[in-house]
């Protein structure tokens, strides 16, 4: 549909100040910057599974899967009306090979790079070291940034880009404030023609955390919310119901992370019962007013990668997923957990007290209660655990580091492709690197069938392996899923349209992802 | 002279003190602090950088004293560096748009409730007994004693969000140009009105109660009684003989007073959206954002001590016992 | 000081109660003298009996919880009591000035002696402040003071030289009577010594009437004309202050007198007065001092004894039943 | 027995004709008589859920529920309990630490005295929230108990200078020295001589103190500083604000813990004001006045009568 | 110590001052730190069942002896005798409690001198249960009330039981008076015990002392008084700026002043019905403030009959009579 051209949209971020640094590079700022100035080459629109070509036109794999071929469109120009081609992307490309810090996808760290070749003035080569075949979930992290400015700053990190040139719908800089940032419509835009973008500018309004979000949408003074609103139908929709509405898709999936190494989590039986003991769509429902989407089936991918599941094998475990504390209650029995002192709770079979701990960061408010409630399901089956809020980087290091009890964590499944999910969950170099590897299951089988996927792409060879992966994790369960959380986005059409929604689900709307927030923002137009 | 420079010689040692309390704080941390101190910074910076960090926060290598004089040598040449993060913005850059504001609330508040209370005092120990000398202090202390957190939501919810009479936040209208334009004072008058009724409203009391007392104590003093004997008239002996030995007293209780401002000040600026170094105190905290933590910190009490500074002048010109 | 002359100031029958939780306090009891003009007046009496209370009244500076409840304050015929509030701010200092107890005390410790002195000129007087500030060196210098004192704080003086100062503050304006309330009990006797005659010089000088309080007998004998005696609120014994000290008729006054200790006199025993003073708030039926009275009779103990003048001097009033019995019976 | 008598006859003397001290001890004893018999009051776990979440108040939850759906009633009780007795407890701290620093500095002088001082006088102009946030931040997860050691080693600093300035017009007095002179122990002087006199004093700063305290915990925990499982009217209020209590239409959520939290500290407030009052009689606004000012305007009257 | 004074104190129990100078410091400087001499080079004799007046003008370093005395403060230089043990002398310093079992003080302030929080009883049994741990509570009982009893506090039992503000001042003088006696001292240094109290009942508190003297206490009556010197003590010490300038029996001292400054003292005390003659001397009445390089006489500076050597150096002791000395080069 064609929409007149006009209109501003406001949308909140959070934030200590605004500062004049529009720099894709160095982050400060890049919820401002990336897919508004700066395109991806492409987006993975995972809700209609398909990819949205940007500044390329395509990419291929050669056929020794050792290099991937980007052809840019033609007649790209910045904003500043110079064009844009092949040396550009290839200049960009290059930056993360000096400085790790530039390596946005990160593939010249993991030693996937080899080099970069210019074929022709739209057409880029990335040669690799070895057979790869997912180069192309990594590389819309990249910005490609235009040379002729970024080739003479010198410190790329430190350079705060006052002038942005860039080549998204946005990118002419109107004011900067401590709490407002105005960008508007780019004179060189490629799409321009089309008449897009159709909204002129972007406000952005600096809140310094979520409470301040929810007046400021039921009062109308910002446009889309991507934050978390308690009680959502019962304060911002009803103060307007016509215009004041959200869509909460799912979004990753967050699991009870348990410490297999350590007594009562190192039995199966345990782990079994615990996952039985909570009654997943109740929790979901009081914790979090029911936005999220319980998990039906333990294998660990989640509602965003339902596609990727396998009908039999989540029938054969739905039942670990299901609230039934007679079976929990049996099954311990049967293990042998008793209660020995007569205090009221089980203890281990050899004796020693269950007492432990589900760690939380404090101040997730919404996850705080599910995990607290988690522990009053397992008061009822006899089980002692307690919430414990902990500072974030205490967190941070007994998540990485293994030394928790329980921690309730989201996943990788929020990822293009569902293999990251059990790369984070298995891989022995992730160990020690991120949260979601610290059970103490992580393998080198396990990691070398990750690693195998990523060299192939027999379609039928990478489902084995995810079938593979999805029963370990269902027999074995190093974590309990529990839930996939919701997509925060809210919209408000008093003063602009478009927005997807239930009924239009063009795109996963998630603003914090330049990618989608490019594509929402090009369905958006004033009233 | 004496006298300020012994005051001048004991703030630097409290600066000194405060300086050093940001020094062992982040060391008392269990676990190692350096690898705590550089989550929040992620991946984004460099060797070097990391480095340099380390340096100015005084975490080099080497004995302990040889730490404190590297990262006294920082502090001292004002060498605040990057934040965290908002790496690679300056803290200086931060500071800068946060500061003014709170120094205009705190300031404003401050100077509102002290005149307001200093004058509510005064009018209650000159109607000793009456009804109003023996509710209004009385009310306006218990109105007081109710934590800001409630007071300040309080008025949040039902002036700006409710009846929408008062912006939700921020200190002016970020849609007008910034400058000295009638709009732009306009909206920075308005935006103030509710974070300076709840600061002011918490502060009143103190002034009401230290003026009212100073005033009662001061009015059986047998040179006030001179003065009535003399002549002059009660406007005069309440002006000029009485208010301004009963305004000692509140002259020194502005450095109690400072403090609690200050506290004040970070509630309110959480609540109304005020950008401020009381938010910014917080979110630093959270972020474990150590140099822009010190910074504030630093700077809250710079400010409080120049305030005092201030007060110790006020006291000197007011009261010549101590000029010598 | 004749009776012919027409006096300056006339207390007639002056109550003054202290308004208290546990009741009222008759501090000042039926209170009535005289004073001429030039004359000095003594007031003595022990400590609380209400000396400070009544001259407090005399220029109507009760405030709560004082209160005068009854009499009438003559001044030149005006009552004091009765004016409004300016004709009373006029009156004060104008007519009477007063020196408080401690100088120490009576002077605002952040302002300048200068500005004190002056404020209460421009006060009263139509001048500019350049003649207010002259008329206020020339009192400093009346007093002994240097003129270049002006410009100091009340802390950077000496105890003589506040005391100085407020005496010439209540010079300033000339009045006809000053109260002094025990002006130089917190000085030493040399400095003491020294202030009293410079005031008397003063008094012969500007001709003023001086009401004196004091717990001095020796002194009061000194330099008073008259001395009163109160005890209790109530005024016990008046006349002329070489009949009070020498041939005390009240036995309250006979033991004052006994308590002081003389310097060159013989060196006996002396016996001072038994008891404490009275309670204001349990005021017994009678003679206040019977309680303490070695002759006290029967009549002490029902019926107040009235202040009347002895048979042989009508100007020795004196409050006592065995006196007047005495006197009665001679 | 002579102490109870002794107590008696004091609080005797304490509130009458005080009408603010009455109101500020009835409103704080009957908060802490509610948070002690807690169990009696009600039945519910606070911690627990007994209903839907954000259920006004009704005839089964008085107060109502909060959105995690525990009972508001039971939450203000016990929760009450946790901050009285931070308050309390950092009081406590605190009034010990200022009297034992002003007072051994006030009463030995010399160099331990101005070294006492400097630290003292240091730490009183060092602005405390920040320092408190820092802390707490610091030191992790601050449950109740971390809070009340924080506040109350943070806030001596302007007690011992009050105590020290009392203490030193105490020296002063002669029965100091005649205790010297006689040959008692300095402890017991100081225990028995001087801190005794001191008594109305360390009673208003611990009231005080409690006030502050209070304050202190609500505002840390209500920015999230707090442990946020612990239940205390602080964090009721934070998680009241973050479940939007105010929004959704359960002020009950809300406004019941910060009544409470306003209540105790309005009634503490009162309290220290009658303190304030009763060492110092000038302050006080008594009965007498009202006498007073009848019977001037009877007078003032006669007076005129008798002119016209 | 000479011989014959020591001979001399072991008759009577007595205490000997001698050259007492006390300095204080007059700021809290590091280096070059200034001080003032309080009291130069004092010696007076104290004797069991005699008074010993000291007058002077305020400021004159007469309490500051009697705390010296009290071993209150640190003698600068000096010493103090109790019968033959030097009290300050390192080797044999006494313990304060021994110490005060011999001399105690009573103030000036009856207000000041008990402590609000405490009952007289309080007051009363202290002493007893430090210096005669012996004793029962039963003892103490009966003790306190004899003590009361003593110094005309009855009905004893009730005023035991009272607090210190329900006394009138004179009471409240006369139980420190007993909490001296309860110590069981031997001296009792008063310092301005009257001077605070009313007229009327001034005499009470001196004739009380009088008594006690009789029974063998020996007192330093600290005064501005000089009146009341003469009628209680049987010598009188005039100080002036830290210096003792005249002293001896009493009557000679007042009835005969011989130093201008007591001449001065003396002339101002107020007679009845005596208008004075103003003295010239006292116009200039600046009073020097002494430190320990100061020289001459104090007095000089307002003496009219100062001369030359008066500025240079202080006066030797004249014995004008057997017991009446003066410092002045007059004489
Ligand atoms: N504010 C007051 N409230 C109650 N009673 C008072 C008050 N002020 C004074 N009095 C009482 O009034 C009486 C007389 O006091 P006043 O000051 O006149 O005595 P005085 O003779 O001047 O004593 P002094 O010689 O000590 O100055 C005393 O008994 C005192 O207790
Ligand atoms: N603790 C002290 N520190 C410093 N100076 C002191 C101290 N005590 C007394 N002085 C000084 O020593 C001098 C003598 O004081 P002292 O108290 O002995 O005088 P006094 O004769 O007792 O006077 P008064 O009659 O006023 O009591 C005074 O100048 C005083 O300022
Ligand atoms: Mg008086
Ligand atoms: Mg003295």
């Amino acid at each position: 549909a064609q929409h007149k051209q006009g209109g501003t949209l406001t949308v909140p971020l959070i934030a200590t100040t605004f500062i004049e640094d529009f720099n894709p590079l160095n982050g400060v700022q890049a919820d401002m910057v990336s897919g508004t100035m700066y395109e991806p080459l492409w987006i993975y629109n995972t809700i209609k599974g398909d990819i949205d070509y940007r500044l390329a036109e395509s990419f291929e794999y050669a056929d020794d899967k050792k290099s991937i071929t980007i052809k840019l469109r033609d007649n790209l120009t910045w904003s500043d009306g110079q064009v844009l081609d092949a040396d550009d992307l290839a200049f960009s490309l290059n930056l993360g090979k000096e400085d790790p810090k530039l390596d946005l996808a990160g593939q010249w760290a993991n030693g996937v790079i080899k080099n970069v070749e210019k074929i022709n003035n739209t057409s880029v080569r990335v040669n690799f070291n070895d057979v790869n075949t997912t180069v192309d979930w990594y590389l819309p992290a990249m910005w490609v940034v235009p040379q002729h400015v970024f080739s003479s700053v010198k410190d790329k990190i430190l350079f705060t880009n006052p002038n942005p040139v860039g080549s998204g719908p946005i990118t002419e800089v109107k004011s900067v404030k401590t709490n407002q940032v105005e960008i508007c419509r780019n004179p060189n835009y490629y799409k321009a023609d089309q008449g897009l973008p159709y909204l002129d500018c972007i406000k952005f309004r600096q809140y310094s955390d979520n409470s301040q979000i929810l007046p400021a949408l039921m009062n109308d003074e910002i446009d889309w919310g991507s934050n978390f609103v308690a009680d959502i139908d019962k304060t911002y929709v009803k103060s307007n119901p016509d215009t004041h509405g959200y869509w909460y898709p799912a979004n990753d999936l967050w699991n009870m992370y348990l410490n297999t190494r350590k007594a009562p989590f190192s039995d199966i039986n345990f782990r079994k019962a615990f996952s039985m003991a909570i009654d997943r769509p109740t929790i979901v429902d009081l914790a979090a007013y029911g936005y999220p989407t319980a998990e039906e089936t333990v294998v660990g991918l989640g509602q965003l990668h339902a596609a990727s599941m396998d009908k039999k094998i989540n029938k054969k475990y739905a039942k670990l997923a299901t609230y039934d504390p007679k079976e929990s209650t049996k099954l311990l029995k049967k293990a042998g957990y008793k209660d020995v002192d007569g205090d009221g709770y089980l203890e281990n079979p050899d004796g020693s007290k269950i007492d432990f701990e589900i760690m939380i960061p404090a101040g997730w408010t919404d996850v705080v209660q599910m995990v607290q409630i988690t522990t009053e399901y397992l008061d009822e089956i006899g089980i002692k655990a307690s919430t414990k809020l902990v500072d974030w980087s205490a967190y941070d290091s007994a998540a990485k580091d293994g030394t928790y009890d329980v921690i309730f964590n989201w996943s990788a499944t929020n990822q293009v492709a569902a293999i990251n999910a059990y790369r984070e969950y298995y891989h022995p170099a992730r160990v020690g690197q991120i949260w979601h590897a610290g059970h103490g299951m992580a393998s080198d089988e396990l990691g070398a069938l990750v690693d195998e996927y990523g060299v192939i792409d027999d379609p039928k060879r990478r489902q084995e392996i995810l079938n593979e992966l999805m029963i370990f994790t269902a027999e074995n369960l190093p974590f309990i899923p529990v839930m996939s959380n919701a997509t925060w986005f809210q919209y408000n059409t008093t003063r602009v349209e478009g927005f997807p929604t239930e009924e239009n689900p063009y795109v996963r709307p998630v603003f914090y992802d330049g990618g989608t927030k490019l594509i929402v923002f090009e369905n958006l137009y004033a009233k | 002279m004496g006298f300020i420079l012994r005051r001048l010689g004991f703030y630097l040692v409290a600066i000194f003190v405060a300086i050093t309390f940001n020094f062992v704080l982040p060391r008392l941390m269990p676990g190692d602090p350096v690898d705590a101190l550089f989550i929040a910074a992620g991946g984004k910076m460099s060797i070097e950088q990391l480095s340099a960090f380390k340096e100015m926060l005084g975490f080099v290598d080497g004995p302990l004293w040889v730490q404190y004089l590297q990262y006294l040598k920082s502090v001292l040449t004002l060498d605040l560096g990057p934040t965290i993060m908002l790496f690679p913005t300056e803290v200086k850059l931060v500071l800068n748009n946060t500061l003014p504001w709170t120094l205009f609330l705190v300031g404003l508040a401050s100077i509102t409730s002290i005149v307001a209370g200093c004058m509510i005092g005064l009018y209650a120990s000159y109607n000793r007994g009456g009804l109003f000398d023996r509710f209004m202090p009385v009310s306006l202390q218990f109105l007081a004693s109710i934590p800001q957190a409630v007071t300040a939501l309080f008025i949040f919810f039902i002036f700006a969000v409710t009846l929408k009479w008062f912006p939700l936040g921020f200190a002016s209208n970020p849609d007008l140009d910034v400058g000295w334009n009638w709009p732009f004072i306009k909206s920075v008058g308005h935006h103030a009105v509710l974070p300076l009724v709840t600061l002011v409203g918490s502060m009143l009391a103190t002034w009401v109660f230290t003026m009212r007392n100073a005033m009662v104590n001061i009015l059986g003093e047998d040179y006030i009684t001179m003065a009535k004997a003399k002549g002059l008239s009660d406007r005069r002996i309440m002006t000029h003989y009485a208010a301004r030995n009963a305004i000692l007293p509140v002259v020194t209780a502005i450095s109690m007073a400072l403090g609690l401002a200050v506290a004040g000040q970070v509630i309110v600026e959480q609540v109304f959206n005020y950008p401020g170094i009381g938010q910014l105190i917080i979110k630093s905290v959270s972020a474990r954002d150590y140099p822009l933590m010190q910074a504030t910190f630093l700077l809250i009490v710079l400010c409080v001590l120049i305030a005092n500074f201030i007060a110790d002048l006020l006291y000197l010109i007011l009261d010549p016992r101590l000029r010598k | 000081m004749t009776e012919l002359q027409r006096p300056l100031l006339q207390i007639k029958n002056v109550c003054v109660d202290y308004v208290t939780n546990q009741g009222n306090a008759r501090a000042c009891d039926h209170v009535s003298f005289n004073i001429y003009p030039g004359e000095t007046v003594g007031l003595a009496g022990e400590s609380g009996c209400g000396k400070s209370t009544l001259a407090f009244a005399i220029s109507n500076l009760h405030s709560a919880p004082a209160l005068i409840t009854d009499g009438e304050i003559l001044f030149e015929d005006r009552d004091v009591l009765k004016m409004n509030q300016e004709e009373l701010r006029r009156f004060r200092w104008n007519e009477t000035a007063m020196v408080f107890q401690s100088a120490m005390n009576s002077l605002n410790p952040v302002i300048t002696i200068g500005e004190q002195l002056v404020d209460v000129v421009l006060a009263h007087k139509n001048v500019s402040k350049a003649e207010a500030i002259a008329k206020g060196e020339t009192l400093l210098e009346t007093v002994g003071l240097h003129p270049s004192r002006m410009n100091s704080y009340p802390h950077q003086l000496s105890g003589g030289m506040r005391q100085r100062v407020v005496i010439a503050i209540a010079l300033i304006l000339r009045p006809k009577l000053i109260i002094m309330d025990e002006p130089t009990t917190a000085l030493d006797v040399v400095v003491e010594r020294d202030i009293m005659d410079e005031l008397f010089e003063l008094k012969d000088k500007f001709g003023f009437a001086i009401l004196f309080i004091s717990h001095d007998l020796g002194l009061m004998g000194e330099i008073a004309d008259r001395i009163g005696i109160m005890y209790a609120g109530k005024l016990v014994e008046l006349g002329s202050a070489k009949d009070v000290l020498e041939s005390a008729e009240h036995p309250y006054t006979k033991g004052l007198v006994g308590s002081f200790p003389t310097i060159h006199g013989p060196k006996v025993r002396l016996e001072g007065i038994p008891g404490s003073p009275l309670n204001l708030l349990e005021t017994p039926q009678g003679c206040y001092f019977q309680a303490r009275c070695k002759s006290c009779i029967e009549s002490c103990k029902s019926i107040e004894p009235e202040l009347t003048g002895l048979t042989q001097n009508a100007n020795r009033l004196v409050a006592c039943h065995v006196v007047h019995d005495r006197g009665a019976s001679v | 027995m002579k102490l109870i008598k002794n107590f008696k006859v004091s609080a005797g003397r304490f509130f009458k004709g005080n009408p603010a001290g009455i109101i500020g001890a009835s409103i704080v004893s009957l908060i802490i008589i509610a948070c002690l018999a807690a169990p009696i009051l009600t039945d519910k776990d606070p911690n627990r859920r007994v209903a839907r979440g954000h259920q006004p108040p009704s005839s089964e939850l008085w107060f109502g529920s909060t959105r995690a759906g525990k009972d508001v009633f039971s939450q203000v009780l016990y929760g009450g309990r946790v901050s009285l007795t931070v308050a309390f407890s950092a009081a406590l701290t605190t009034t010990i630490l200022a009297l034992l620093i002003g007072v051994t500095s006030g009463y030995v002088g010399g160099k331990i005295d101005e070294i006492m001082m400097a630290i003292t006088n240091v730490f009183l102009v060092l602005p405390q929230l920040p320092l408190l946030i820092i802390l707490a931040a610091f030191l992790g997860e601050v449950g109740p108990l971390i809070i009340s050691l924080i506040i109350g080693f943070t806030s001596w600093p302007w007690g011992a200078r009050v105590m020290r300035s009392q203490t030193l017009v105490i020296r002063q007095k002669e029965f100091i020295t005649s205790a010297e002179v006689m040959g008692e122990s300095k402890w017991r002087i100081i225990l028995i001589e001087i801190i005794p006199n001191l008594i109305s004093l360390v009673a208003g700063m611990f009231i005080g103190t409690a006030l502050y305290a209070i304050g202190m915990q609500v505002t840390l925990e209500f920015l999230g500083l707090g442990d946020a499982s612990v239940v205390s009217w602080g964090t009721m209020l934070y998680w009241a604000q973050a479940t939007a209590a105010l929004y959704v239409g359960a002020w009950w959520d809300f406004v019941i813990p910060g009544l409470f939290v306003a209540f105790v500290g309005g009634g503490l407030a009162l309290l220290n004001i009658s303190i304030d009052q009763v060492s110092n009689p000038k302050l006080r606004t008594g009965t007498y006045i009202k006498i007073w000012k009848r019977m001037k305007a009877e007078i003032d009257a006669k007076r005129k009568g008798v002119q016209s | 110590m000479n011989a014959a004074k020591k001979a001399f104190m072991s008759e009577k129990p007595s205490i000997y001052v001698e050259d007492l100078v006390i300095d204080f410091a007059l700021d809290n400087a590091i280096f070059n730190k200034q001080y003032m001499r309080a009291v130069n080079k004092v010696s007076f004799i104290l004797k069991a069942g005699e008074a010993l007046a000291i007058v002077g003008e305020s400021g004159s370093g007469k309490s500051t002896c009697a705390r010296a005395l009290c071993r209150l403060y640190q003698p600068t230089s000096g010493n103090i005798w109790l019968q033959d043990i030097n009290v300050n002398e390192k080797k044999n310093q006494m313990n304060q409690r021994d110490y005060a079992k011999e001399v105690q003080m009573i103030f000036q302030d009856p207000f000041g001198s008990l402590n609000a929080v405490h009952t007289i009883h309080h007051h009363l049994a202290r002493p007893l249960k430090i210096h005669h741990p012996s004793l029962s509570v039963d003892e103490i009982e009966k003790r306190v009330i004899e003590l009361l009893e003593r110094v005309g506090l009855t009905p004893a039992k009730q005023t035991a039981n009272k607090y210190p503000h329900e006394l009138s001042g004179g009471q409240r003088q006369r139980v420190s008076i007993a909490r001296a006696l309860a110590v069981g001292a031997n001296f009792i240094l008063a310092d301005e015990p009257i001077s605070m109290l009313d007229v009327s009942i001034r005499l009470g508190i001196l004739n009380l002392m009088e008594d006690m003297k009789q029974d063998g206490i020996g007192f330093m009556y600290i005064t501005h008084d000089i009146a009341t010197a003469r009628y209680f003590a049987e010598r009188t010490a005039v100080m002036y700026v830290g210096h003792m300038v005249e002293w001896g029996n009493s009557d000679s001292v007042t009835q005969n002043p011989q130093h201008p400054y007591t001449q001065l003292l003396i002339s101002a005390v107020p007679e009845p019905g005596i208008r004075k003659e103003r003295t010239e001397m006292a116009k200039k009445a600046e009073i020097p403030l002494w430190k320990p390089e100061s020289k001459g006489c104090p007095f000089a500076n307002r003496c009219l009959k100062a001369v030359e050597e008066c500025r240079e150096s202080m006066p030797p002791v004249t014995q004008l009579a057997e017991d009446h000395f003066v410092r002045c080069y007059l004489y």
